[in-house]
């Protein structure tokens, strides 16, 4: 499955991305499981399993850990936001 | 069309007149507008600003601030709300945020309007990059627990 | 000059600039304006209201609106403060009142000016006189219990 | 003494009058005396002791019905207020 990635803000800048289509394997099914399949990039990637505060949104709403993930998801990666 | 995301200033003045325009009902309009300020007192002691860029979510940002303001219409007697939040680059004195409410009687308008505010301050995507004096590179606000806070106190009362 | 009661009307965006222009360590606005309803649920089944005028006695509605704002800025870390009311004859949709507090942070900025409102409803001294649909005479707008009940939660905090 | 009188609102209306200058008797030394004083004119100046709910205000301020009142003060009365 594909899926859409975006990322934002201090996450953005350490990645060098804003995002990108990636192809998925079978056994990625919600949202934990693709941050430790990012993580496994090294480098800045590993932000993505041990930064406590970083949030997940899937398909434009805030999730947990546990939403699935299906093939044409936008999943976005982000620090606590600071608006207003 | 109650919220925008826009580069471009806004007219409070405006804003009132085009949400109250023509409704007679309305006997109270709380607003709230949130400006840059020249300082960050949270980086020791209150770090220059000398501009902001605030980035945000296209998509993302107008859907969580319809939904925080259907869900101010669903606990108060509000007649009318208008949400405008800016990204972009902004300087001390800028206005990034303004919320209107419109009602009946002001407890229901002040209380839509901080629950707008407190709301938008922990759900909507927005960040912002400060900008010091120049001798450092611009650093990524941090969030605040104050703002945790002030939201939870919303969650109690439901 | 914080507070000014007068005839003419009032353009809130012109009196937030005039209040927080060329200060830069203002990071919240918040604003209140009281409007002209063409009904009054108090009178049996909303009964409808045509105009009203407002009367007040110089010299100490100055004096009470003043010591409101003065209470204000010693209870909450404000910046700034405007209050102007109306008075005269008034139609639906007319703004009566205006109060802007601009504070650091929005949490002074809405207690303060919701505050001011509370007390300002009870007692700075205007009366309302409210006309019909013309067939009854203007009759005097009573003091309402809930005005009493908002100004006293303020009281508790001392 | 002499004192200024101002009346307010409905009060106003029901006395036909705005407000007058008058000189007191000695033993009419504060707002609750001189509250009966002036009801005792008859008519719609009983309110001035039989409504509950009139104010009193003493140089511009609120004031109870023991505020003393001397040579010069300006007193007020109305009904609650109901501005904002």
């Amino acid at each position: 499955m594909t899926i859409k990635l975006l990322y934002f803000a201090s996450l953005r800048e350490a990645l060098g991305a804003s995002g990108e289509e990636m192809a998925l394997p079978a056994d990625v099914a919600d949202i934990a499981a693709l941050r430790k399949h990012l993580a496994a990039r090294g480098d800045a990637w590993r932000a993505l399993t041990q930064s406590q505060s970083l949030r997940a949104a899937l398909n434009q709403r805030m999730v947990g850990p546990q939403a699935a993930v299906v093939d044409g998801d936008e999943v976005a990666f982000f620090p606590p936001v600071t608006g207003g | 069309m109650s919220v925008s995301v826009q580069r471009e200033a806004f007219d409070v003045g405006n804003e009132i007149a085009a949400l109250t325009g023509n409704k007679f009902d309305i006997g109270a309009v709380a607003s709230f507008v949130g400006l840059v300020r020249n300082m960050n007192v949270e980086h020791g002691e209150a770090a220059k600003v000398s501009a902001m860029t605030l980035e945000h979510y296209p998509g993302m940002t107008e859907a969580a601030l319809e939904e925080i303001v259907t869900e101010a219409h669903v606990r108060w007697k509000s007649l009318a709300i208008r949400v405008i939040h800016r990204y972009g680059r902004l300087e001390p004195g800028d206005a990034i945020v303004l919320v209107i409410v419109a009602s009946a009687h002001r407890g229901d308008a002040f209380a839509a309007c901080e629950f707008i505010m407190d709301y938008l301050k922990t759900r909507a995507p927005f960040w912002k990059k400060e900008e010091g004096n120049g001798a450092e590179p611009a650093r990524w606000v941090d969030a605040r627990d104050d703002d945790l806070t002030a939201a939870a106190r919303w969650e109690k009362r439901e």
